[in-house]
Parts: C-alpha cells; structure tokens; sequence
C-alpha cells in the first residue's frame, strides 16, 4: 500500500515543461530516491508535492487524499515534511527554536497559542531536544542558527523535518555542499532513518544513493524515465544514455 | 510633465537600488534653492538652470557614497529611516541658509507673461517646461534605451547578479543611477520654482506624488513612470476642476487600487 | 518578580518626578503604540509606514463617542482597542498579500486614504482644525483630570500593556512570527500559515495603537489631524528604531528617547529637526539595533577590557 | 533575538531613568511671576512666521522691562509645529509645568481653536490675532480673545475703498482658500459687493495649502473678470498670485489680496508680480500712529527690516494684555479677561476696543495698493496705504450669542 502517489502530475511554465506526467509511488516506510540531472524537475517535483507549486494537472494521492492544490501550510499539517536544497533555517532564532517551531507546527491542538509561555510546552521542548540530540546538536541548542558552520546548517536543515514527526519525510539533497567528512556523517544520520520514516530523497552523489535506496525513479526532462531497485537502474540503458556515462558503475 | 521627470527619477532609485529614497523632495527643493542662488552668482538663468541639477547630483554621489552603500543590504526600515533622517537634514539646512521665509523667481524676461492659445491663455514659462521636460523625458528615454549605460541600468533593474556576472561594477551603476535620479529631481525642482516659488518644504507635496507614480508605473519600471506621471498629473488637474479637495486624496486612492490589483503597476509586464 | 519588573516599576513611579507629567504620560502613550508596532515591524518583519491609521481611526471613533454620548471610560477604552484591532484587520487584510517594498507602500497609500477621509469629514472630525473637546471623564468614581492622576491611569495600563505583549513574544505565536521575519517559507513549509499568522500581528499591533489612540485623546482633549497622519506612523517607526526594533523593551526605550529628545531640544532650539535628523542618519550607519543593542555593545567591550 | 539578556535591560532601564534627570525639572512659578508663553510656528508650514512673532512679543515686553504690576514677567516659547495636536500638547504642559497662564498665539487659525479649548479647560487667558471667525464667534468663551479686525471689518474696507478706486469694476471674480476663514471672508465681501453693484463672475476654492495653482487660473482668466480677488492666506496667496501673473492676468488685470500679512508675503513676490496688486492687511508699517511709528523704529532699528503683520499682532496683543493687567491691577487670570473686556485705548493701530460680548478687538483695518517698481524708494517700500476702515460687524452677524462665564 502506497502512502504517496501521483497521477500525471504535471507542471509546466508557459511553454516549459518542468514536470511531464509523472506517475509513481512511495510505499509506507520505504526510502524512495529520485535521481537525474540538473534541471530534470525534481526539485520542481518536491514543490509540488510540498503544495509550493500548484500542478498545473494530474493527482497527488497522500493517504487516500488528494491534495493537490493543498497550501503549503496545509500540507505541513498533514505530516508531510520537507529540507530544502539550499539551507532554509531560520537564522536569527536559536538552534532549539529552530526545531521547536516545528515540533510546534504538528501539534494536535494549539491552545495557548499567544497567551501560553513558549517554555511551558514541554512536550514540545522534549521532542525538539530529543531530534537534536539524533543530529548531534544538542550541545549547540542555545546557539543562534545563523552563526554555526555549513555542515551543522545542514544537521539542522535535516532536525528540522525531523522535529516534525513527518509521515512522509522529503529531503532535497541533504548533502549538498558538504565535505568528503561531512557527507559521511549525513549519510550515517540518513540511514539511521530509514525503515522509521517514509522517505523521499534527491541526492547527486550517486553511491550514496545506490547503498541506502529502497527503490530509485530516475528523471530525464521532467518525465520519469525508469524506476526500480538500485541494482535494475544501475543496469537500465536509459538511465546511462540519460546521463551520457555520467557516472560509472561502482 | 514634472511629475513624469520626479517619477522617473524615483523610478531609477527604487528600480536599480532597491530603496526607498525619501529625501527625494529634500532635493527636489534643493534644486530650486541651487538655481535661485546660481541665479544671484551667475546672473543668468540659463547657466543656473543647468548647473542646478548638477549640484544636486553631487549631492546625490556623496549621499549614495557615505550612506546609502553600507545599507543595501539592511532592511528597508533603516534604508526608510536613514532617507527621512536625510531629508531633514536637508530641509533644516534649507531653511538655515537661506532662512524659512519663501522666495519667489521670475522666469527670464523672454518667457514671461501669457500666450493666447485661442481656447486659453496660457504662460509662456510653462510651455517651455512642458517642451523643456518633454524633451528630458525623450533624452532619459533615448538613453535608457539606446545607450550602453542605459542598457546596464536597466539590467541592474532586472537582475543585478547578471550584471555584476558581467564585469561591471556594481557600486558604481548604483552610484551612478542614484546620481541620476537625484540628477532629474533637481531639474525638476529648479524648472518648478518660477511656477510655484520657494520653501523649504516645497518637495513634501512632490515625494508624495513621485511615489504615487513609481506604484503606478511598477517599481523601476521606467518608461512606465513617464506616462504614469503624465496621468497622475492629468488626473489631478482634472478631478480639481470637479472636486478640488479630493485631487489629492485620489491619486491616493488609485495608487491604493493599483497595488492591490496589479501590484507590477499599471505597465508592468512581471 | 522579576528584576526587569522591579525596573519597569520603578521607572514608571520615578519617571514624573524627573519629567513633566504630561511629557511623561506621552512618553508611555507613545510606548503602548511602539509595543504594538514592533510586534509588526520587529518580531514579523513586516514595516509598516501605516500605523497611524489605527491609533487615529480609535482615536476619533472614542473621541466622538467620549463627546456626544459620554460614554465611561472603560467603554471608551474597550471600544477603542476594538476599533484599533479592527482598522487594523481591513488594512492587514489587504496588505499582507504583498511584501517588501510594495507593503510599504500600501500601508502608506492606505494611511493616506483614512487621512483624506479624516480631512474631508469634517462634521465628524473638525477636519484641518482637529476634534476638540474631548472630555477626561472619571474612572470608577475616582476624577483624572489632574496630572498626575491621568498619568497613574496611562502608567498603570501601560504596564499591563507592557506585560501583555510580553506574554505574547513568549508565547509560540511570539516564536511563529519570528519564524516568518526570519524565513518565510521554511516557516510556511512547517504548517504555519502565514498570510494568517500575519494578519493575526496586524490585529494585535491595530489593538495596541487604538489604546494608545483613546489615551491621547483623552490626554490633550483634542483629536488632531496629524494623529492619523502618515508623518505620526514615520515617528512610532522611528522611535522603535532609535530604541532597538525586535526587543521587548525597544519601542519603549525608544519612545522615551525620541519624545524626550523632541520636547526637550524643541523648547531650546527652533531647528531641532535637523538633530532628530542627525540622529537618525548615526543610529543607521553607527548603531543599527538601537540603545538596545548600543547598550549590548557597551557592556561586551567593558567585558573585554575588564 | 539581539542576545540581550534581562539583566542587560534593567540595567538599561535605570540608566535610563538616570538620564531623566538631565531633564528641566518641573519649575513651579515663583508667585512674584508672571509666565507668559508664545506659542508659535518654529517648524512646519508657518514656521517661516515663528521667528518673527517671537520678535514682536519680546519686544513688547522688554519696552515694560520685562515687569507688570511690579512682577517679573517670565517668557516662554514653544514650538506649536503649525499642528493642532502639537501646539496643544505644549501649551498644556507648559500650563502644568511652568504655570503659564497667559498664551499669546499662535499664527494658525486652525491651531489657534484648538489652544483656545485648552485655554477654556485649563481656565488660562489667551489672545490670537487671525483669520478664523470662530474664536470670537460660535466657539466663543471667555478666555479666548481675537486681535485681528472682524472678516466684515476687512471685506468692508476692502470693497468699499476699492470700488471707490475704481467704479466700473464690477466682474469680480473670487478664488477662496476652502475653510472656515475663507468662507466667512468670502460671504462678506458678496454681502458689501451688493451694495455696489458688484457682479461674481465666478467664486472658486481651492483646498488649504494649494500649491498647483493653473487650473484655477484657466478658469479665472476664462471668465474675462474685470478684478482677481484672493481670500487666502500666507503662501497659498503668493503662490496663486505668482501664477496669475505667470498666465499674463496681472498687471492687466489688478488683483486683490483681501486678507494679507502685508510685508512678510509682499517680500515673496517680484515687483513686476506686485504691479497693479491690492491688498488689504491687519497691519502695514507705515501705519500713523504715534505707537505704531515707535515700534517700526525699534523694530527697524534691531533688526533691519520694517515689521509685517505678524510681529505687529504678536506686539499688539502683549501690549494689550499689559494693559489690561494694567488695569486690572493683578496679574489673576480672571481678573485680566474681566478688565480687557470693554477696554479701549489708543493703540498699535489706531482706537481700539475690545467687545465684551465676542471678545472681538474693534479696529481699524488697512487697504494698501502696491507701488510700481520705479516708485519704490527702496526694497521694502512695497505700497501705500489708501485707507482704513472700522466698520465693525453688524451686530445680527455676530455668531457669539453667549461668551459663557469664567
């Protein structure tokens, strides 16, 4: 049983056509890769899913529902999370709020909501400590966003989908511009989520890719081109033409 | 007409700086203050008249160079205040230098009286400025459009990373397009003063309508202001032959409309 | 309580001693509109050149009410936080669609309309010559006309004022719309939505001003024009700006600075714009985030000298 | 937030609250003082009169040594920013703070009505000299008192001396500042012009503050008047009298400025806009009165340029004001409004009389026609003065039917 499905989806921008008809779907639990070159749409992809974008046509079935056409906010409420390509934190705000915001944001009931001392959610503060402490910043809990390194922007980038208890976990390429070392450390903290959360993930680094995915959707132009287990794309012609040898076999 | 060149100018400012410059009606009446002054010294209005501006313009380098440029990339609530703060000063240093008391300033003596337009009588100074600021607004024209420096502003306009990408100096376009709006208000402020004479807030009134404009047009949207600026000024005359104490309060309300319904403005192609 | 309370405390009963009692009542009067401002400005991110527009519109609909129908003061004061809130949920409502410099300007487009309406309307509110004759009535029983009385009256609301907002920058909405200053759309893509988290700051920043609105009133017995003037939203802006705009206590800080600063050079010195002037122009380029953060910086160089 | 933490901020507060301290500290007045404050324009759009009304007041009471009543008299200024609200925040505090209770201003008309409810509240005297009716008309009280002439005073003289001038002048055309001064001025001058045959070709208003002057010109010129006359004030009457000339209307045409400060918009005009230019005034430094002669010297003599009506009424009511403490005998407010009531003396402009029953100074009002620029004998020499009327407003118009009590 899917917990994710599109249905032709497609997004176009006046004559380009950014996402062409996309079919597929993401099994409860699963880490679902989507790889293709630059400009391929799958960035285009995840703003559709995330209610960024309207689609210009086709479905997105989330549980049983459509929700395309949903509002962002909206769609946030309804467990599905996202990390952006190019760190989007909050910078002035401290680590901890950072991650409390949206621990906050998946609460059941908002009561209190501008009368209630922030300090006084406890639940809330457990859960948005308990997600630092899995990327490894609950040392720095204190510190403002905007002042630590990269790499820790990145942990946060990622803490802070976490800290929302997604159902549907997206993240858009969560080792982009790290270090050789850094990128070992995210595929680490990547792994250990997977099997908890349904996941959806845009990567570059294509080993990374092939060890950790459940099954892969490769896209070429905005249109999906293959999908399949890691070793069924390795082997698929397409999928090398597309990428003209891009990257080799390892 | 007028409106047209204080808009444009404006339009230059807010388009490729991004700010919004409130101490343009500071030097619009520094513009008129120059001229009288140049008129003094000089002992002719026509020097004056082009000196004036030039004045201002300087003015304008070394408030972009002392002040504006460490702002760029604070918010608009410091650009705002810095701006205000600004316009005071130059109003307050107005009225200190050449006192509070308004001064008047005769056209030269060849453009003087009315000329009988059959239907109306109408002053000669202010066919002049009408040709006079036509012909500003065809040369800004002219040159946003047909000149390499035009070309880089208006690309400053449309996307600055582009345009430092290219190997041109950023800080000195913004230099150069802040000199130029401050350039035009200044022409504009001296061709207003035989019209409407001379106080130190006489450019009140102006950056409220410059700004009018600029929201009409779509921000830096520059051939736009021109015509936004020759509406907003046909409007207001003719809602004053109507009602004349709602003339102002209706550019007001159709700035109000345009932001709410065509935030790119009335020309806006974005 | 806490040390920050005893201060406030403190100030607020040492403050008339030190200063005239009206300067005094108008410096917490123009803090209790600073504090809704900066919930906008500094906590939301959203600079709002408009905010007269509330104080005003509260300050005329309680003023014409105080007037003809003698209605209490409690009333009044209700009535006027309505009104402010109201007002200010119109102008949210169509403002908050646009952002950056398109917000400024319609909050100032949209101030200018309720000045030309306040100009034109003369029968209502005396138009270029102001709203005259607003009485001070009494409040449960107790006369305010002194001085010193109204003061206590405004002095007290404003610490309530005061402890209000401080409980709302505390509380997750306080968190939320800085989340919104900060990044939008990360804060949109958590769940929160954000043109209604806005208009939400709107309401709240419109309830504070129409307080601050029904005060003044009360406290010169006119309603003026200029309190609904777009150069009034220019000074609050200012003022929170010289105090330090996104800490609690900058608009306050500021409020004291930017009237007692006005009033006093004003009495000495005809051309005391160009100081406020100069003020402005070395708080942008020197000592961007107010006394607030000159104060911070103060005591981080005594730390590292000493 | 900006990593200020809450000690940081009592701190700051007390530090703030020391720095109150630095601020004049609240100066009850000495009971051997009088406090008098002038309440004028130092910033805003009358700022350009402020200074000069500050003159004209401190020279009225420096001539007396600065004393009444064997009192010493404290003056005080505040800057009323030409706005309602701040001139009555200042004239309030400087009531409860300083204990003045005499205000003298301010120039604004509007501004002026709304000191004139704080000087009925707070039970303070004050004295205004301008172009509102309503001050000693349908707002009257008995603390409030007008200096300048009566708008039917004015309209009087003006179409009366005119018309005298030239008889067959009777297309008049009317361009009238949209308020309550304008209003009243202008149903006065249609009241007097009957009387004379005078035809109105036209009567436009334009809004307070009016700087876009040519559509109203268009549409005077269209009506081929035989006279311009203005009912406006300050820089809206330079402005539209520059304009009018900028069309080619004067010097063809003569115009009137009805209700003008004389000098202090004189001096804003060329000569070649003045030709042919009439104007009416509360005040013209020529005036032949022996105290009117006196205080031009002295004021010429300080500050090197002949006095407008501006500092005249700011001269004009201080003296009024001692004299009535004069003859008072006391300095108490109550005692001062109660003997300036009916007073009457000769004065700054001639007899004068101050109504008990509008608080409306009865007094002559001046009509003056400017000079050709080669008749000037020098470049203040703008006009002479070719009359002066005292008609005073019929009783069935006065609009103050009850002064009330103190």
């Amino acid at each position: 049983m899917p917990l994710v499905r599109t249905e032709r989806l497609t997004k176009s921008f006046g004559a380009l056509v950014a996402v062409d008809a996309v079919t597929f779907a993401v099994d409860e639990g699963s880490l679902h890769s989507v790889i293709g070159p630059n400009g391929a749409g799958k960035t285009t992809l995840f703003n559709l899913l995330t209610g960024q974008l309207a689609p210009t046509s086709g479905r997105i079935v989330f549980d049983g529902r459509d929700i395309a056409g949903t509002p962002p906010h909206g769609i946030a409420r309804l467990g599905i999370a996202r990390s952006f390509q190019r760190t989007s934190i909050f910078p002035t705000l401290s680590i901890l709020d950072n991650v409390w915001l949206a621990a906050f944001a998946r609460q059941r009931s908002w009561r209190g909501l501008a009368w209630r001392r922030a300090d006084r959610y406890s639940e809330v503060a457990e859960r948005a400590m308990a997600v630092l402490g899995e990327v490894g910043l609950e040392e720095k809990a204190g510190e403002p966003a905007g002042a630590i390194s990269h790499g820790e922007q990145r942990q946060l980038e990622l803490a802070i989908g976490l800290a929302a208890a997604p159902r549907l976990l997206l993240l858009d390429e969560p080792a982009a511009g790290l270090s050789p070392e850094e990128t070992k450390r995210m595929v680490t903290l990547v792994s250990k989520l997977k099997g908890r959360y349904t996941i959806i993930l845009i990567e570059h680094k294509i080993d990374v890719v092939m060890s950790m995915s459940d099954r892969i959707s490769v896209m070429h132009f905005g249109s999906l081109i293959a999908e399949g287990a890691p070793a069924e794309i390795q082997r698929s012609p397409e999928v090398r033409r597309a990428y003209l040898g891009g990257f080799a076999a390892p | 007409m007028l409106y047209a060149l204080m808009g444009i100018g404006l339009s230059i400012i807010t388009g490729v700086l991004n700010i919004p410059n409130f101490a343009h009606g500071a030097l619009f009446a520094l513009g008129a203050y120059f001229l009288v002054t140049l008129i003094q010294l000089l002992g002719n209005f026509w020097l004056a008249l082009l000196l004036a501006p030039l004045g201002v313009g300087v003015i304008g380098i070394v408030i972009e160079y002392g002040g504006i440029r460490p702002l760029y990339r604070a918010g608009h609530d410091y650009q705002l205040l810095l701006t205000f703060g600004l316009s005071l000063i130059v109003t307050e240093g107005i009225i200190i230098v050449w006192s509070p008391v308004g001064m008047s300033q005769l056209p030269p003596p060849i453009l003087r009286g009315g000329v009988d337009l059959g239907i109306t009588i109408y002053p000669r100074y202010r066919l002049f400025v009408m040709a006079a600021a036509a012909l500003l607004v065809l040369g800004a024209w002219l040159f946003l459009e047909r000149t390499r420096y035009g070309a880089i502003m208006r690309a400053g306009i449309e996307d600055k990373e582009m345009v430092s990408l290219l190997g041109i100096d950023i800080h000195r376009l913004f230099t150069a397009a802040f000199a130029l709006g401050c350039v035009l208000a200044g022409i504009a402020g001296a061709l207003t003063a035989p019209i409407r004479g001379l106080n130190p807030w006489m450019g009140v009134d102006m950056l409220g309508i410059a700004f009018v404009v600029v929201a009409l047009a779509g921000l830096g949207n520059l051939l736009g202001s021109i015509v936004a600026g020759l509406l907003v000024g046909v409007a207001q005359s003719l809602v004053a032959l109507v009602w004349p104490e709602a003339s102002v309060a209706v550019i007001f309300g159709v700035m109000t409309v345009v932001l709410l319904v065509r935030p790119q403005g009335l020309f806006g192609i974005r | 309580m806490s040390r920050a309370w005893l201060v406030t405390l403190a100030t607020v009963v040492l403050l008339p001693v030190f200063v005239r009692h009206t300067i005094a009542t108008e410096i917490w009067i123009f803090a209790i509109f600073g504090l809704g401002l900066n919930l906008l400005m500094g906590y939301t991110g959203l600079l709002s050149f408009g905010q007269a527009t509330f104080f005003g519109a509260a300050a005329y609909a309680v003023g014409y009410l105080l007037k003809h129908y003698a209605i209490n003061v409690v009333l009044a004061l209700a009535i006027g936080v309505a009104v402010g809130a109201a007002s200010a949920a119109l102008v949210g409502y169509l403002c908050v669609q646009r952002s950056g410099l398109y917000f400024i300007m319609l909050t100032f487009a949209l101030n200018q309309m309720f000045y030309f309406t306040a100009y034109q309307w003369t029968t209502v509110t005396g138009g270029e010559d102001g709203m005259p004759g607003v009485p001070r009535p009494e409040v449960l029983g107790l006369d305010i006309h002194a001085p010193l009385a109204y003061y206590t009256v405004v002095a007290l609301l404003f610490v309530l004022a005061l402890w209000i907002m401080r409980r709302i920058v505390e509380s997750p909405l306080g968190k939320i719309l800085q989340s919104i200053r900060d990044n939008e759309l990360r804060a949109e893509a958590l769940g929160y939505n954000v043109p209604r988290m806005k208009l939400v700051a709107f309401v709240l920043g419109g309830a504070f001003a129409g307080l601050a609105g029904v005060l003044y009133a009360m406290l010169f017995g006119i309603v003026p024009l200029e309190a609904i003037g777009f150069v009034f939203s220019g000074n609050v802006v200012f003022a929170t700006l010289i105090g330090g705009s996104g800490s609690l206590y900058g608009p306050v800080i500021g409020s004291f600075v930017f009237i007692w600063l006005s009033e006093s050079v004003s009495a000495i010195w005809a051309r005391w714009p160009l100081l406020l002037g100069v003020a402005f122009v070395v708080v942008v380029l020197f000592l961007r985030g107010g006394v607030v953060e000159a104060w911070a910086r103060y005591r981080a160089w005594r730390h590292a000298s000493g | 937030m900006s990593g200020l933490s809450r000690r940081d901020v009592v701190k700051l507060g007390s530090a703030a609250a020391a720095f109150g301290i630095g601020f004049p500290t609240v100066l009850r007045a000495q009971p051997k003082e009088v406090v008098m404050l002038g309440l004028w324009s130092f910033t805003g759009a009358f700022s350009d009169v402020g200074p000069v009304l500050d003159r004209g007041m401190k020279l009225a009471l420096e001539e007396r040594g600065m004393k009444v009543q064997s009192k010493t008299i404290k003056y005080i200024t505040r800057d009323d920013e030409t706005k309602a609200g701040s001139a009555t925040r200042r004239a309030e505090e400087a009531v409860d703070s300083d204990g003045a209770k005499f205000i003298i201003g301010p120039w604004s008309s509007g501004v002026a009505l709304a000191v004139s409810e704080v000087a009925k509240r707070k039970k303070v005297f004050h004295y205004f000299s301008g172009g509102t009716e309503d001050i000693s008309g349908a707002r009257c009280h008995r603390y409030s008192f007008q200096w300048a002439a009566s708008p039917y005073t004015a309209a009087k003289t003006v179409v009366d001396t005119f018309m005298q001038a030239n008889p067959k002048a009777k297309r008049w055309h009317l361009l009238v500042a949209d308020y309550a001064f304008g209003w009243s001025v202008e149903k006065y001058i249609k009241e007097v012009g009957k009387g004379h045959g005078i035809e109105f070709v036209g009567a436009d208003r334009h809004p307070l503050g009016e700087r876009e002057f040519s559509n109203y010109v268009t549409k005077a010129a269209g009506n081929k008047p035989d006279v311009v006359a203005m009912i406006n004030f300050g820089l809206d009457a330079v402005t539209g009298a520059r304009e009018i000339f900028n069309f080619g209307l004067t010097p063809k045409v003569p115009l009137i400025l009805t209700w003008s400060s004389g000098v202090e918009e004189l001096v804003q005009l060329n000569p070649e806009i003045r030709e042919n230019l009439w104007v009416g005034s509360n005040f013209y430094y020529t005036a032949d009165t022996p105290i009117a002669r006196e205080f031009v010297k002295s004021y010429q003599a300080k500050f090197g340029n002949p006095p407008g009506y501006a500092p005249a009424a700011a001269y004009g009511m201080t003296r009024m004001t001692l004299a009535a403490m004069d003859k008072a005998k006391s300095t108490e407010v109550a005692d001062v409004v109660k003997a300036l009531e009916g007073l009457e003396l000769d004065d700054l402009v001639g007899r004068m009389r101050v109504d008990a029953k509008t608080h409306q100074t009865l007094r002559p009002y001046f009509f003056m026609r400017c000079k050709k620029k080669d008749a000037m004998k020098g470049p203040m020499d703008f006009a002479d003065i070719i009359a002066t009327g005292s008609t005073p407003l019929p009783a069935e118009y006065a609009a103050c039917k009850d002064i009330g009590s103190l």
